[in-house]
């Protein structure tokens, strides 16, 4: 019983290592690593007070209920990567989903779920559009297509759309051993993204980008390619978040998705990305997505009722970055 | 004066003929049909005021700025450069005058921007051939950035500095701009630079050379193109004329020694500093600054200067003793040394010293808002009254104190940022590189300030790396070495070789 | 199911009325407001004015003054999940405009007339279902939609508790909310059984979330062990109750005939005609018993 | 019949000259007088095609709409200019509406809504801590306290609550002439603010603390002084606009305001305001309260479809600042 809270502490402890590297002082240092304490000492009263968080099931779900959140932070990783933000993502994820569902009473699901996604990168490639063509303020230009795409969706179908072909469901159900696929799938995208953003021209230009870009533009980089690439992949993200959802729900709702964003860029934030851009690892990311998701899990395992779940969940948000220093 | 032409014909057609290039920033004129034509091996030095439209002529060249008027033929070419993508692809490196670096990323990165070593088919990058070929770039030129994996934001502005050219000097580029680069570079590093630009000259490369230290341009240039308003004076074979004779053409008048003379009637110390360290940066600083006094301060790149006015000034921690007239003396902030009467004018305007996207007017003001408000409320008229009197007092040329700092030329910023801690005024200054980009004729007016408020009782730290500029003002100098202090001179003992020797570690000089 | 189209007052007139939605976010809200416009389709002369008030109390009261100021002649008010509108009543009353409630019957002001469902024995409903089918023992997971300033769910919740109170069945409540969607229902299920191994039964306050809590037992494996019922109608849910799923039951709810119910009430009211102050429609329990009678593939609910 | 478009003309070309300022060539200042133009064009449409438009009515609703939006924008802008963000503002205008509808049945009004501001005020204090005190990435600190705060008031009261004493009520649901008396009040902190902003030295420190914090600091100014400043000020417009919004729905929800923080957030960044910080003006700002505003007013007058209302509503929004600059 003592090896799995190990795990969850060593995943934790990634947030640790993030923000360290953000500290110069040894206090700066020390403080840095409360959140990792903070969330091993939870984990280990978890682990030892209540039998159900070890449970097999409830790790499980704890992965399985992440998936959609860790896609989509991944998304809006490489957008704030680039000093951007995509406050869309929840209203493509709700496209993605409907497309999906649609698609998959007329066709088979390897092609119907492929073609899902390259409707959320449309999106995608919209906001690049008109944040990179047409140089709007990242946050204004994705607010417009967040409402816009989300009317779009209801005018596509304002009822829920329940898909007849199940095998893409199926396969988001199942489990590899003890870990759901989707679960699988999502840690290879953050595997993927993480070598995109560490080894390739590209994921480098991006963060330059975000760091500064007018240096970028100075060295002879195509900026704007760049810019439109990283809303491209956040469309992707979504609309691999919108499919997988849906299809783990077995409907697909106009509805859904809905303050996804805030989730997804605190999830980065909260990693160590800095809104300016330039800043931020997928390592944080990941760190930030699971630790949002052990809040939550660990709340409702201690059957804190709902409103002081809200309380505490911002209590838990504020401890975990505690000695994070503030950077704009 | 000469105003001698291009020299013998040159059977090939020239690296590079600019022509009647023009350029206007809203009521600004910055450039007004300015040629400059520069032949292939050639040092060309430009030189003129703050403001004259130097760095504008560049950033047309670089395709960063689109020009109004003109052609631009390169090796007999007509050539658009519309971004700075295609002039990158017709080989012009520039190295600006404000730094272009992106700065969470490290230095082997930076340098290598855009052509990072690939394998794989060009898909992975190859990170060790990156930081290879980053430090050999560093090392080809002398320069010692020690760990080219450490992220830019983390290097002092010299370093940063370095960086800078070594990325414009990756690949022998066929034109190669240098704006400003030895502003923040001293001694050796300077002669390292000279001999990495020649190096490239005989291999073929234009050179392009701004620089406010005319004794430089004499050093390296073999011509020199001056501007003046945005128009052209004139361009003329460095044989041909004296640095008198430059300053002329540039300023348009006579300039008599920039140096004022000085009385020292030096007092007791006002500010006494034992035993000052901080880990990894400088250890037991002992130094007395008494009022009337100016202390130069000199040291190579990276000697610590910077970090010990810091800790004097509160902007860091530190440990040892202060006294200020005797009192023990601990700022606990910056704003704490300020209400004690210290203050600090810092080296690197753009990250410490300004606020770009706002007012020349705001800038000024931001440290002297108590002389100019009751209640907390701005009187207009008294902040007008003032910094107009200020900015003539330093000579910034802008077009209305409404004007936002990011838009004046680099000279003109760092003059807003002396502005600004002479509004303030204070018992005890600590100017680091106070004239960083200055032109000749701002500088002498800058000079003949910091004397006269010394001449007032003032006390003053003058840190900078430009030696004439050490020794024409200081009454004593200090020097210092890989964090501590190694040696002091009087005013008469001094001379750039002992100085030199002593901030270089050479027996000859410690005389500490 | 429509009605005979009653005499309209002026029928040279074009009558324009105000359909206010707190929110359009749902396919039960939506349904509703589609059936108030498609009811009106029935008359030759009306013209129905749709506002979403995306769930913002204020954005309905605002939406309200637009019809106002577009001189709507009756209106029309889903109020949604809220509680009570005080102020866009006020004007309302002010502009001495009739208004018909549908489904929600807002409090802190006059209304002309109000068509809903009882929650309260929607909920007793379901409640003595589960009592007969667990046969007084077993465990009931309830799953709540939001906050208690919504009282629909409350009701339904306290309606299912005053049945099952005091016989052999305990009942766990989730702690955090469903959400009132299929997602938050299925995210809900599934910390459910992560800590209770023994449920037998699960109710939701609305079927989307039952939908959700279905999909976590199917994938936990335990459809044979624990059934599920809910509230509401909803076209997936009544097809897993026809297909003999472990969805059970569900206590009807119906927004298209609250919809029409709603819009003809209005209409007659502007013909001058008299009508009751409060109509409570039938909510039956629908079963496998009598669900192919509700069942209508093709309904937008 | 003319004069009125005229009026909105006039208020919407402060937008256009806000986004003029931020260009340099001539290409760029024509393309700012789009969205002026598109407006004006807009406004003259409807005051020709809907009657409706022009009416006092609408004219009065459209100020009444704009009042808890335009509040908690100006509260929005001074932390944006200091380069924060707070998304606790929705939380905030639920706290103060039930704390004041909960002391209105205690207390006279003019002691329970001073007191409910000042309840607001202590949360946007307790954001000023966690920002300026422990350095925490203000978009983190204000989404925990976003949560947090609206926790506590559903523990506070879990059921709208009703003020018995109305006095207040009138006073909001009054008129001066055509103009609501909330809007009056609104315009009136629009002056100040901008006074404040503009003249005073904490406005001046808190515009260059957005530039650079660090050359402000260096200036010997209190950074976190004013950075406390500057959240103290979010917590009290958001409070005024709880306050008022409660009184002008006439009752208090605990449920009230979520999403408000997005929508200020758009008018700020729409009138030219840079999450970045040190860039953003009253003008712009109230341009861009008055544009969102008038987009909603005009979709409902010319009855567009729900849905379809989303998708031009984001249209709009693009088109409004279409010629601005991206600015990170
Ligand atoms: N982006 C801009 N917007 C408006 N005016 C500008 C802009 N950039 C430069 N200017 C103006 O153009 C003129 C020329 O500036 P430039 O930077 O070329 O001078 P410089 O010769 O390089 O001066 P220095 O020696 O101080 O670097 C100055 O008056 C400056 O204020
Ligand atoms: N060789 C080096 N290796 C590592 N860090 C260095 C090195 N040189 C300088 N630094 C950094 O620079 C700081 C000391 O430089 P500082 O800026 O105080 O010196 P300076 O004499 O003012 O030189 P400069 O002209 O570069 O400003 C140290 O804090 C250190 O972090
Ligand atoms: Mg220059
Ligand atoms: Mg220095």
């Amino acid at each position: 019983m003592n090896s799995r809270p190990d795990l969850t502490g060593r995943l934790i402890s990634v947030v640790g290592r993030r923000v360290s590297a953000a500290n110069e002082d040894w206090r700066g240092r020390w403080l840095s690593y409360l959140p990792t304490v903070a969330f091993l000492v939870l984990a280990t009263i978890a682990a030892v007070t209540s039998d159900a968080f070890l449970s097999q099931g409830n790790l499980s779900n704890l992965f399985r209920q992440i998936v959609t959140n860790g896609l989509v932070s991944l998304g809006m990783l490489t957008v704030i990567l680039s000093a951007g933000i995509d406050l869309s993502v929840g209203s493509i994820v709700a496209l993605a989903g409907i497309v999906a569902a649609g698609l998959l009473n007329i066709l088979p699901w390897p092609l119907a779920i492929p073609l899902a996604v390259g409707v959320a990168m449309i999106a995608g490639g919209i906001n690049g559009t008109l944040v990179a063509g047409f140089r709007l303020p990242p946050f204004v230009a994705t607010l417009a297509t967040m409402s816009a795409i989300r009317g779009f969706v209801y005018v596509v179908s304002e009822t829920p759309i329940t898909p007849t072909d199940m095998t893409f469901g199926r396969i988001v159900a199942s489990s590899v051993g003890p870990v759901p696929t989707p679960a699988i799938f999502m840690i290879c995208c953050f595997m993927v993204v993480s070598l995109f953003l560490s080894r390739t021209t590209m994921g480098r230009a991006i963060y330059a980008i975000g760091g500064n870009e007018e240096a970028v533009r100075l060295s002879g980089i195509n900026v704007r390619a760049h810019i439109m690439l990283a809303y491209l992949i956040s469309g992707l993200f979504a609309g691999l978040a919108g499919v997988i959802l849906a299809s783990r729900v077995g409907i697909a709702q106009p509805s859904v998705g809905s303050g996804l964003e805030l989730d997804a860029i605190a999830a980065c934030v909260i990693g160590g990305a800095s809104l300016a851009g330039g800043r931020g690892s997928v390592r944080g990311t990941f760190a930030g997505v699971l630790l949002l998701g052990l809040i939550s899990n660990l709340l409702n395992l201690y059957n804190v009722q709902a409103y002081y779940q809200q309380i505490f969940k911002g209590a838990l948000i504020v401890l975990a970055v505690l000695a994070r220093r503030r950077e704009g | 004066m000469s105003q001698a032409d291009a020299p013998a014909p040159v059977p090939t057609a020239p690296r590079l003929e600019m022509r009647g290039i023009s350029k206007r920033y809203d009521a600004t004129r910055a450039l007004r049909g300015v040629d400059l034509v520069v032949q292939p091996g050639e040092i060309h030095a430009i030189a003129g005021e703050n403001g004259a439209g130097k760095s504008t002529l560049i950033k047309v060249l670089a395709g960063a700025v689109a020009r109004d008027a003109g052609t631009i033929k390169i090796d007999g070419l007509e050539t658009e450069l519309p971004s700075p993508h295609a002039a990158h692809q017709a080989g012009i490196r520039v190295v600006y005058q404000e730094f272009s670096l992106v700065p969470h990323l490290s230095v082997a990165e930076n340098i290598l921007l855009g052509q990072l070593p690939s394998r794989a088919g060009g898909m992975w990058i190859d990170w060790k051939a990156a930081a290879r070929l980053a430090s050999a770039a560093l090392d080809s030129l002398g320069f010692d950035v020690p760990n080219v994996r450490r992220p830019v934001e983390s290097l002092p502005v010299s370093q940063r500095q370095m960086v800078e050219i070594a990325k414009a000097m990756l690949e022998r580029p066929r034109i190669l701009v240098l704006d400003e680069p030895s502003a923040v570079l001293s001694g050796g590093d300077l002669d390292r630079l000279f001999n990495a630009v020649r190096a490239l000259r005989d291999a073929g490369t234009t050179v392009l050379y701004v620089s406010h230290r005319l004794d430089e341009v004499f050093q390296i240039a073999s011509r020199i193109t001056v501007l003046k308003d945005g128009g052209l004076v004139g361009t003329v074979d460095s044989a041909s004329i004296d640095q008198p004779g430059l300053v002329r053409m540039m300023v348009g008048r006579e300039l008599a020694e920039i140096y004022p003379a000085r009385s020292a009637s030096v007092g007791e110390p006002v500010l006494r500093v034992r035993n000052l360290s901080r880990s990894r940066a400088f250890r037991e600083v002992n130094l007395d600054l008494a009022p009337g006094e100016i202390l130069g301060v000199f040291g190579l790149v990276g000697s610590g200067r910077t970090d010990v006015v810091r800790a004097i000034f509160g902007a860091d921690a530190s440990t040892g003793e202060m006294t200020l007239d005797g009192r023990p003396y601990r700022p606990r902030s910056p704003g704490d040394a300020l209400s004690q009467g210290v203050a600090m004018l810092s080296e690197d305007r753009a990250r410490d010293g300004l606020v770009l996207q706002l007012s020349l007017r705001d800038n000024l003001s931001l440290a002297s808002f108590s002389r100019m408000s009751r209640l907390g409320v701005i009187s207009k008229s008294q902040q007008r009254a003032l910094v107009t009197d200020e900015i003539a007092e330093v000579g910034i040329r802008a077009p209305s104190i409404n004007a936002l700092v990011r838009r004046l030329s680099g000279g003109n910023q760092q003059k807003v940022v002396v502005g600004k801690w002479l509004l303030r005024g204070a018992r005890v200054l600590l100017l680091d590189e106070p004239t960083r980009g200055v032109d000749v004729g701002a500088k002498a007016d800058i000079y003949r300030i910091i004397a006269s408020l010394a001449e007032r009782g003032k006390a003053i730290l003058l840190v900078s790396s430009e030696l004439p500029e050490i020794l024409g003002m200081s009454d004593r100098i200090l020097v210092m070495r890989g964090g501590r202090l190694v040696g002091e001179f009087s005013r008469h003992e001094a001379t750039e070789e002992r100085l030199l020797a002593a901030a270089a570690g050479v027996v000859e000089g410690a005389a500490a | 199911s429509s009605s005979n189209p009653t005499a309209a007052p002026g029928s040279s007139k074009t009558i324009k009325i105000g359909m206010a939605n707190l929110t359009l976010c749902c396919a039960y809200f939506i349904g509703m407001s589609n059936a108030v416009q498609d009811e009106a389709k029935n008359y030759s002369n009306v013209q129905v004015l749709v506002t979403d008030g995306g769930g913002d109390v204020a954005k309905l009261t605002s939406d309200i003054e637009d019809l106002i100021s577009k001189k709507v002649d009756g209106i029309i008010i889903s109020g949604g999940p809220i509680e009570s509108a005080p102020a866009a009543l006020a004007a309302l009353k002010a502009a001495n405009i009739p208004i018909v409630m549908v489904d929600r019957k807002l409090k802190g002001g006059d209304y002309t007339s109000w068509i809903g469902p009882d929650n309260y024995a929607i909920g007793q409903e379901v409640g003595d279902f589960l009592k007969t089918k667990l046969n007084n023992t077993g465990k009931v997971a309830v799953i709540r939609g939001g906050p208690a300033d919504n009282s629909i769910g409350s009701d339904r919740t306290s309606g299912l508790h005053s049945k099952l109170d005091g016989t052999g069945i305990t009942i766990v409540t989730y702690s955090d909310w469903g959400s009132w969607s299929t997602d938050g229902g299925k995210k809900a299920m599934e910390d459910l059984l992560a800590k209770n191994s023994d449920l037998s039964a699960v109710f939701c306050e609305n079927d989307s979330m039952c939908l959700g809590a279905q999909s976590a037992i199917t994938d936990a494996g335990k459809t044979s062990s624990i059934v599920v019922a809910a509230v509401d109608g909803q076209k997936e849910a009544l097809k897993a109750i026809l297909d003999g799923t472990n969805y059970v039951a569900t206590g009807r709810n119906d927004a298209d005939q609250i919809g029409r119910a709603g819009l003809n009430r209005l209409m007659g009211i502007l013909a001058g005609g008299v009508v009751p102050h409060d109509t409570v429609l039938p909510s039956p329990l629908i079963t496998k018993d009598n669900v192919v009678k509700y069942y209508d593939p093709n309904s937008t609910f």
